[in-house]
């Protein structure tokens, strides 16, 4: 079924726009990446009708990528029900992504390179979903890590993007660090890192060892989909253009953590204990994202933080064992939020690069379409049913009810929280008096259609992809009673955050001022972001670094060693120099000498020989 | 009468040799060192070896130590000045020597058989004839050799002591 | 008489016909030296072209007696290690005439005749199946690195050149008696001769013998590895060498080390080797670790590379005293791929000291503005070498590390801190050098890669990719190889016992 | 008794050895310093004359001999280099002639 | 002993060099006034002959191989390699000293003549037999280089160094002479063999006896080797002799007292070889270390070169310590490559040094390499082989004579000795870094080129250093086919 079709188009993107792009006109670059991956989501569409109903995973071997004695990797690429989610919603959100780009980025320098480092990234997902074993799985994850970097950096010269980019790289090499001790592991334990192999010995494995295969998997998922406590990275990610923010840091990559989670379910279900606390990670850093949220004013850093708390939602979802839930809203997730972020994409390119919402206001009368479909998205993400948000949130909210009651009463007032503080962006952007200079102007409709076809998709793709009746038949399928008051009190939390956020930013502005400096220290902490940064600054990067140049360079190499070293060296010259005083050139005491010396072998040969005797 | 013989002339040869060392002033070393000579000529004669005892008066206590006097004269070397020092020698000279003497003097008389003892005559292999005949047929080599000696002696004579080098 | 004579020996007659090149046309010296050393590298092509990848044994075996008494012979084979590793000193040298090719203006002939005895030397190492001829070819390799480094090195040339010198000698002295010692023995240099007799037990060390022997031949081999704690010479060497002089210098002088290691510890001395093996896997972990840390905070681009390199290396080490076949495979991939990754590095570092005249990374910034092109070679030099998957390192070290981890897991976790810490170091100084606004010096000089740069560069990116995405045109011969070495590690030394030994004195640690 | 023991020719020997060495170690004047190695070579003589009684032989005798022509050319030679060294530092004390050292 | 009143034609065959030597000599000495008319080189030309015809004598009388004159010489391969040895050295003196004396304009047929003597001596050295030709022979060579030490007699520096040669030698062989008389008196003969047989045979004298006079004679000839802890006088006598004087003194006097040292301790004391042994290891290591460290500090080139030549003098004795006849063999031809090597540095340092030597410093060498290429190149295959690098003559000596070393199970003093080569190595590399990696100063400035002579000089060590460093098999077999002596 040429599945190596999907990634390589874009890939060829890729090249053609990296290697010639600069000579390329602008039409030219457009239909290359556009193109490419457009023509790549035509491909799975029709992969996927002609592979039927996907209840068995559908193999295809290409080459032998790594072989070492009994061990081999192959190149090998797998499509079942769970991947087919994961394909359409990276090459559709994918293009449509790559359509806004044209219109937004057309101003920008750099346009081929962009357009390049876009393609790649979309050649390292697929390539992600689609493999067929871990180290694959690897590859593209460390793929999509690297075009992040380049995209979040990709104002190479402002300092602070490049900072943000090195960030991201690095911290995803702290998860990726786990992730690869998983795979030893495993290697260890299975011989091989074919899913099949593995996910078959599985049961057969003794726990701890399952255990700490999914600890790690989930440290490299904690990396990747910016959990506690490695999600720093993402919030900093926004220094890249928008599309990327929604492309890479929204819909797509920061999910892989979720779907590698999920794809792992059977090492997981092994391991209830690693599931747990996934699930605890996963609620805590909804919670406190969200929290962090309440305080954001740049229109981007918030629905960043948004969605470090939606990722904490999916993994509650698959740490409580729903793991069609979490994917379920990954998907919506995906909608609503790439949605959210193309939207601020557009206001912000409408205020000509303004972010600061305390410089916005009003905007619903200037740049209407925007406004509207962005509403559609706040609505879903805040959980109004029948807006796709409700679905996916709703399902793990359930699961986790039955798995631990408290987790769904956190998650219950996370998602509060969440309403609030999307609706207190959207009434700071769009209501109220205009705060800003800039004069406002709607994006080209090569921006708002892919707006539209999203906002199209967060109203109505809860109830038409109804995920976890499509899964069914991959993951344990857990019964879970429908609880009608536990979906009343969540929609219900929602519905009062947006109310809150009404009263508090739109009925009495200036009410949430009040309520800040009475709280003072508070709002500080949390419009700080509980001043997380610093502390790794100061707990890890600094002693890491000083250490490393005043103790290990300066004291242990050059001090140390090398002092060792040359101090040989001045001592077998002082040993010389001691030596040379021998040589007093008074001939007398020369004879001195071998008189001295002529005794010591006397001496010497008389004891040596009596002893002969 | 051998015994007084050898007690008197060795410790004349002694005494010269200590004479030799303690005389600041060269004249009287050489000739206290001839005195040596000469007793240990009388020493040869002891033993038996008449031509080299001979030799002994002749070569050393004759020409040689004439040939230093020589020199001494014609440097009109004075009593030497007691500049300059050896730290080494002054602080281990004297106990090196005694060392040095002492394993010479105890290992010789210890390890040496000491049945065998001098009187005079009592070997006389030593004669002018004896000499010559070994001279000329058992170490011919050595002696041609030894006038490659002279010849450099000579030679370096005249390097060294020549006006000038043309 | 056999094609392996042509590539060992094309070098030698090039360096004399460079000695007769006039002074007065340094042209001539340089052009010279391209084509004989691309001639060598077709030559070395046409090795690879008739090598039997099937066969694990030595291949193209010349044997010509060369000093009657002791019996010395003229021993020379290719394996499906040291294959590589002259396919790597054949493509570097033609990449180094083109980088010094502008850099080098005084006593040009002098420097290209080094450049070409260098090729011979090295090349003589990977080749000699003779003890002494290894040795031999050891210390021939010293003396033009030596004169490289301390002609046309920079300011503190002389030190390094004498530290390297030194350095290297006091190591080799020992590994010359011990390999006397082994004569003594054996009464043969002959090395397969050597192997056979300890096989079939003619020829056995009792275990203190072993222990010492083992030693000095280990001590001559980490010093130029570098293993911790004996790096220190490396900095200095690379920093004050000439951009060649180091590529030359981290790409494969540094292998005859861990290749000495490989082909000759651990088959004669076992036991020995299998007893050392917690310590020295140990120093090499704090070598990897060690060596990214200091090179993190180094002001100084090329001491930054040489410190990456003493880390890469250890990467090296551990896999080769894991003992597994995946440990001494990763291993081996890891030199070639160390080779190619750090000799793009120190080339383009050289590009860019050309165009500044600094190694400050302070002097540089907003490189990527004025050179893109050098910027992305650089780029996917840096991705290289931090270990990116579909490029060369991350095969190898993800080789050496599952290796490692079949031996004992606790030393792959705290290896793996390497990965991590890679990234930091080589990000950062990337950050450093070409993001950021380009300052007017950069502006005006640090202009992009023109056509002889270029011709440098890109083979070297090729091999990247290629050893990255289908490592399988180049680990099988490796695989075959290195089973017969671990075969012969396990001559008279019961596999099991030692490596649980082994894993409980680590544990015990 | 009418007879001496043998060693005591070798301890005279050794004693007059001893104090030739004595000799060039202190004395300072050149002349002296040489001649003292000149006393050495007579004990020496004498150790080999001794031996030849002992032997009864007439080889040490001829050793003596060969002892004196060399004596005779060392005596030739050393005191033209005293003379070379005396023209150059006009001095016979042997400690100056120390400019070369360490 | 054997008395033969007339001897054999044949005998005089086997002393054919030292007749031709000594001939060419006199004849020199006669023909000064009608020479020194002509050509002030006709000397050099002429004693050039005299040492290529006694080469072919000494070759030749190794074909009459045998003892002459009784079993005063025994004529071996052991006896020719070191004639040849000391020939060869005595031509490579030759061959700088043109330049040299023409420098100091003191061209004079006695210097040559002296050179002639003095080698003759040593080729008596070579082939004695007998404890009073040995005598004769060392007398014959030292007095000859008293002479030639002090040969530039308006110079102070060259007059002090043969004075303190003289004196401290003639000292030395005075205890040396103590010793054979001691030999003598133990044993009744003085012929190395029969002193052999005296001592293994009955009624042997008791070993301390043999042993008192083994130590007595070890003093002087480890001065003449300048072993340690005799190696004092070393250092002063070669930076004040004339360079090329200098050079031969550190190769041709040493390979001869080496000679007779193995023809000695090899042939004569071999039976008490385990009571001498921990003596020559002692000597051994403390010639290479006191060599080897001291030379770190020195500044003068000549200086550091005697340093350096009392440390391979403690390789030799290495060798020596190895008591078989492998490590016979090695000492000889470790002493064969460190003649060409040595010489060949010697020669280099008397192209630099000018007129009245100013330049002796190793800083004079700055940038030699800019200014004449050839010399430095030669210089360098010089300095390494050492330094002991492979392919050189050097190290091929070394390899042997650890070899033997290791084969006598000597394991520390072969790691102590390959150690303190590696120390060696700075101070050698400090002259090719004066060459190579440093501009020209003055003394490299006005060098003047290269005459023939030294073109000569310079050429014939660098090819024997590296023949030897790359087919050392001809020699080495021929050392050990000679290297059993006559027991």
């Amino acid at each position: 079924m040429q599945l190596w079709l999907i990634p390589i188009l874009p890939l060829a993107g890729f090249l053609i726009n990296g290697l010639f792009g600069r000579r390329f006109s602008k039409t030219a670059i457009d239909a290359v990446a556009v193109g490419s991956v457009v023509l790549s989501f035509a491909w799975v569409l029709k992969t996927i009708f002609g592979l039927g109903d996907l209840n068995t995973a559908h193999t295809e071997h290409y080459f032998t990528w790594i072989q070492s004695g009994a061990f081999s990797v192959n190149c090998d690429f797998a499509i079942d029900r769970l991947t087919v989610i994961m394909l359409l919603v990276v090459t559709g959100i994918g293009s449509l992504i790559h359509i806004y780009s044209v219109g937004y980025m057309a101003h920008e320098g750099g346009y081929y390179r962009f357009f390049a480092y876009l393609n790649l990234f979309m050649f390292f997902m697929l390539v992600l979903v689609l493999a067929a074993n871990y180290l694959v799985l690897f590859v593209g994850w460390e793929g999509v890590g690297l075009c992040s970097y380049l995209l979040i950096g990709f104002y190479f010269d402002k300092k602070f993007a490049t900072n943000a980019g090195n960030k991201a790289f690095i911290v995803n090499r702290i998860g990726d660090f786990g992730f690869s001790l998983a795979i030893f592991m495993m290697v260890k334990q299975f011989g091989s890192l074919d899913f099949g192999t593995v996910f078959q010995q599985a049961a057969g494995a003794p726990e701890n060892v399952l255990f700490w295969i999914g600890i790690l998997l989930m440290v490299g998922a904690c990396g990747k989909s910016a959990q506690l406590p490695l999600y720093v990275w993402l919030p900093d990610a926004m220094a890249g253009p928008t599309p990327v923010s929604a492309l890479i840091h929204a819909a797509t990559m920061v999910t892989a953590g979720v779907y590698m989670t999920a794809r792992s379910w059977v090492i997981y279900t092994h391991a209830p204990a690693a599931m747990d606390i996934i699930a605890y990670i996963g609620i805590a850093t909804a919670f406190f994202a969200a929290t962090i949220g309440l305080a954001q004013n740049d229109i981007k850093k918030v629905f960043a933080y948004s969605t470090v708390s939606q990722l904490g939602y999916m993994f509650v979802g698959v740490g409580v064992g729903a793991f069609s839930a979490g994917i379920y809203h990954l998907m919506t997730h995906a909608f609503f939020k790439a949605l959210l972020f193309l939207g601020s994409g557009s206001v912000i390119h409408a205020l000509s690069g303004e972010q600061d919402m305390r410089n916005m206001g009003g905007l619903r009368k200037y740049i209407k379409w925007t406004f509207l479909t962005m509403m559609c998205a706040a609505v879903a993400i805040s959980g109004v049913p029948p807006f796709a948000g409700f679905f996916s949130k709703d399902a793990i909210l359930l699961a986790a009810y039955h798995h631990a009651p408290w987790i769904y009463w956190l998650g219950t007032i996370t998602a509060g929280l969440t309403a609030f503080y999307v609706f207190r962006a959207m009434f700071m952007t769009f209501f109220g008096e205009y705060r800003g200079h800039e004069h406002p102007h709607e994006s080209p409709p090569v921006m708002l259609i892919p707006l539209v076809i999203l906002a199209l998709l967060s109203v109505a793709g809860g109830f038409l992809f109804k995920v976890p009746e499509f899964l069914g038949t991959i993951f344990p399928a857990m019964e879970v009673p429908e609880d009608m008051t536990l979906m009343v009190i969540s929609t219900a939390a929602g519905l009062l955050g947006i109310l809150i956020a009404y009263v508090m930013y739109v009925a009495k502005p200036g009410m949430a001022d009040s309520l800040a400096s009475s709280v003072r220290w508070l709002y500080t902490v949390v419009y700080n972001k509980y001043f997380v940064d610093e502390i790794y600054d100061a707990t890890i990067v600094k002693p890491v670094v000083n250490g490393s140049r005043a103790v290990l360079w300066k004291g242990v190499d050059a001090g140390l060693i090398d002092g060792a070293v040359n101090g040989i060296g001045a001592r077998a010259r002082n040993v010389g120099s001691v030596l040379r005083l021998l040589q007093s050139g008074n001939i007398r005491s020369y004879a001195g000498w071998i008189l001295f010396g002529s005794v010591l072998v006397i001496v010497a040969m008389v004891a040596v020989t009596g002893g002969v005797r | 009468m051998d015994v007084i013989l050898f007690l008197v002339f060795a410790t004349i040869a002694v005494l010269c040799a200590i004479n030799v060392v303690v005389q600041s002033h060269p004249i009287s070393s050489a000739v206290s060192l001839v005195g040596v000579m000469g007793s240990l000529a009388i020493l040869y004669l002891l033993l038996g070896a008449e031509f080299i005892a001979a030799a002994q008066v002749i070569v050393y206590a004759g020409a040689v130590m004439v040939l230093f006097v020589f020199v001494i004269m014609l440097l009109n070397a004075g009593a030497e000045s007691r500049r300059g020092r050896s730290f080494m020698v002054s602080l281990l000279g004297v106990p090196l020597l005694m060392a040095f003497l002492g394993l010479l003097a105890y290992y010789v008389q210890r390890l040496f058989r000491q049945d065998v003892t001098v009187h005079f005559g009592g070997f006389t292999g030593g004669t002018a004839r004896d000499i010559g005949r070994a001279l000329f047929t058992t170490y011919l080599l050595p002696f041609e050799a030894t006038s490659i000696l002279i010849l450099i002696a000579i030679l370096g004579a005249i390097v060294l002591a020549r006006k000038e080098l043309d | 008489m056999n094609l392996l004579v042509v590539v060992l020996f094309l070098p030698l007659a090039g360096f004399l016909i460079a000695l007769l090149v006039p002074r007065s046309s340094p042209q001539g010296s340089r052009v010279w030296a391209l084509a004989l050393s691309l001639a060598t590298f077709v030559a070395s092509l046409g090795l690879l072209y008739w090598f039997d990848r099937n066969s694990a044994g030595e291949q193209f075996t010349i044997d010509w007696p060369w000093i009657a008494a002791p019996e010395i012979h003229f021993t020379i084979s290719a394996n499906g290690v040291s294959l590589w590793l002259i396919l790597l000193s054949t493509l570097l040298t033609p990449i180094c005439v083109l980088i010094s090719w502008r850099s080098i203006q005084n006593r040009v002939k002098e420097f290209y005749a080094f450049l070409i005895l260098l090729e011979f030397g090295l090349i003589g190492v990977f080749l000699a199946q003779d003890l002494f001829l290894f040795y031999v070819f050891w210390e021939v390799s010293l003396v033009p690195m030596y004169f490289l480094i301390g002609i046309w090195g920079h300011e503190r040339r002389i030190y390094a050149a004498v530290k390297f010198f030194l350095y290297t000698m006091a190591g080799s002295v020992l590994m010359l008696a011990a390999i006397i010692y082994l004569y003594v023995r054996a009464q043969t240099f002959n090395y397969p001769a050597i192997l056979d007799m300890l096989s079939s037990g003619r020829l056995s060390f009792d275990r203190g013998e072993q222990l010492l022997l083992f030693l000095a031949f280990f001590l001559a081999f980490a010093i130029k590895v570098p293993l911790f704690p004996l790096h220190t010479w490396l900095p200095d060497a690379h920093v004050e060498a000439p951009s060649a002089g180091s590529v030359m210098l981290a790409s494969v002088m540094l292998k005859m080390g861990t290749y000495g290691i490989l082909h000759f510890c651990l088959p004669l001395f076992p036991s020995a080797a299998r007893t050392c093996a917690p310590w020295i896997a140990v120093l090499a972990i704090i070598g990897i670790i060690y060596g990214a840390l200091v090179a993190m905070v180094q002001p100084n681009m090329k001491k930054l590379v040489a410190y990456s390199s003493v880390s890469h290396l250890g990467f090296v080490v551990l896999g080769i005293f894991s003992f597994t076949q995946m440990g001494l495979d990763g291993a081996v991939y890891q030199m070639l791929n160390h080779g190619i990754s750090t000799g793009a590095l120190f080339a383009i570092v050289g590009l860019l000291y050309e165009r500044r005249h600094s190694l400050e990374i302070a002097d540089y910034g907003g490189v990527a503005t004025t050179a893109p092109w050098l910027a992305t070679t650089f780029l996917i030099t840096t991705l290289a070498s931090i270990g990116l998957p579909l490029l060369n390192n991350f095969v190898g070290e993800f080789l050496v590390l599952q290796g490692t981890a079949l031996a004992n897991y606790t030393w792959t976790v705290y290896a793996s801190l390497g990965v991590i810490l890679s990234a930091c170091y080589m990000l950062w100084l990337y950050q450093r050098v070409f993001y950021g606004e380009a300052s007017e010096e950069v502006r005006h000089h640090v202009f992009d890669l023109n056509l002889r740069e270029w011709a440098a560069v890109v083979p070297l990116i090729v091999m990247m990719v290629w050893m990255g995405v289908y490592s399988q045109s180049f680990l099988p011969p490796v695989s075959r190889n290195t089973a017969r070495i671990l075969e012969q590690t396990q001559v008279n030394v019961p596999f099991r016992v030692e490596l649980k030994r082994g894993a409980e004195v680590s544990r015990a640690r | 008794m009418n007879a001496v023991p043998i060693s005591w020719f070798l301890i005279l020997s050794a004693v007059l050895f001893s104090l030739g060495v004595a000799g060039f170690l202190f004395r300072r004047n050149i002349i002296t310093v040489f001649m003292s190695i000149e006393l050495m070579l007579n004990a020496v003589n004498l150790s080999f004359v001794t031996f030849s009684y002992q032997l009864k032989q007439v080889n040490g005798h001829l050793f003596t001999f060969f002892v004196m022509v060399v004596a005779a050319a060392e005596a030739a030679v050393g005191l033209a280099i005293i003379l070379t060294v005396y023209k150059n530092r006009s001095t016979l004390n042997i400690d100056d002639v120390n400019s070369m050292k360490n | 002993m054997p008395v033969n009143l007339i001897f054999h034609p044949t005998d005089l065959i086997r002393i054919l060099p030292e007749i031709i030597l000594t001939v060419m000599g006199t004849l020199l000495m006669v023909l000064d006034p009608v020479l020194h008319r002509r050509s002030s080189n006709a000397f050099g030309h002429l004693s050039l002959a005299a040492l290529l015809a006694a080469l072919g004598g000494a070759i030749y009388a190794c074909t009459q191989a045998g003892p002459a004159f009784g079993d005063m010489l025994i004529v071996d391969g052991f006896a020719t390699f070191f004639r040849v040895l000391v020939i060869v050295v005595g031509i490579l003196t030759i061959l700088p000293s043109y330049r040299f004396l023409a420098r100091q304009d003191a061209e004079t047929s006695e210097y040559h003549a002296l050179l002639l003597f003095s080698i003759a001596g040593q080729c008596l050295m070579s082939a004695a037999n007998e404890l009073i030709v040995i005598f004769i022979g060392l007398e014959i060579s030292s007095i000859a280089s008293y002479v030639l030490a002090g040969y530039l007699r308006d110079d102070k520096r060259a007059n002090e160094a043969a004075l303190k040669y003289f004196l401290l030698g003639s000292f030395a062989t005075a205890f040396f002479l103590y010793g054979v008389a001691l030999i003598y008196g133990s044993t009744g003969t003085i012929t190395l063999t029969e002193v052999r047989a005296a001592i293994t045979g009955q009624n042997a004298p008791s070993p301390v006896f043999v042993g008192l006079a083994a130590a007595l004679m070890f003093v002087g000839l480890g001065f003449k080797v300048s072993a340690a802890p005799f190696q004092i006088w070393a250092p002063d006598v070669y930076q004040g002799a004339p360079t090329p004087v200098t050079a031969f003194l550190s190769a041709g006097p040493k390979a001869a007292a080496f000679a007779i040292f193995l023809r000695i301790f090899m042939t004569a004391f071999e039976p008490i070889g385990a009571g001498w042994e921990p003596l020559v290891w002692i000597s051994a290591l403390l010639s290479m270390t006191i060599g080897n460290f001291a030379a770190l500090q020195q500044t003068n080139v000549k200086r550091m070169l005697a340093y350096s030549s009392i440390a391979h003098a403690g390789y030799v004795m290495v060798a020596l310590t190895a008591r078989s006849d492998g490590g016979t063999a090695a000492a000889m031809f470790y002493l064969a490559a460190y003649a060409f090597m040595n010489m060949g540095a010697f020669a280099v340092v008397s192209h630099l040094s000018g007129r009245g030597e100013r330049y002796q410093s190793i800083d004079d060498f700055a940038g030699l390499a800019q200014k004449q290429p050839m010399t430095a190149a030669m210089l360098t295959i010089f300095m390494l082989s050492l330094i002991g690098v492979p392919l050189t003559g050097g190290f091929f000596g070394k390899f042997y004579i650890f070899r033997a070393a290791l084969e006598s199970h000597l394991v520390w003093l072969t790691v102590l000795g390959l150690l303190n080569s590696a120390v060696a190595a700075y101070y050698y590399l400090r002259i090719l870094v004066m060459m190579y990696m440093h501009e020209p100063g003055e003394a490299t400035a006005g060098v003047e080129p290269l005459s023939l002579g030294l073109r000569a000089a310079l050429v014939l060590p660098a090819l024997g250093t590296l023949f030897l460093g790359i087919f050392p098999t001809w020699i080495l077999n021929f050392a050990t086919r000679s290297s059993v002596l006559a027991k």
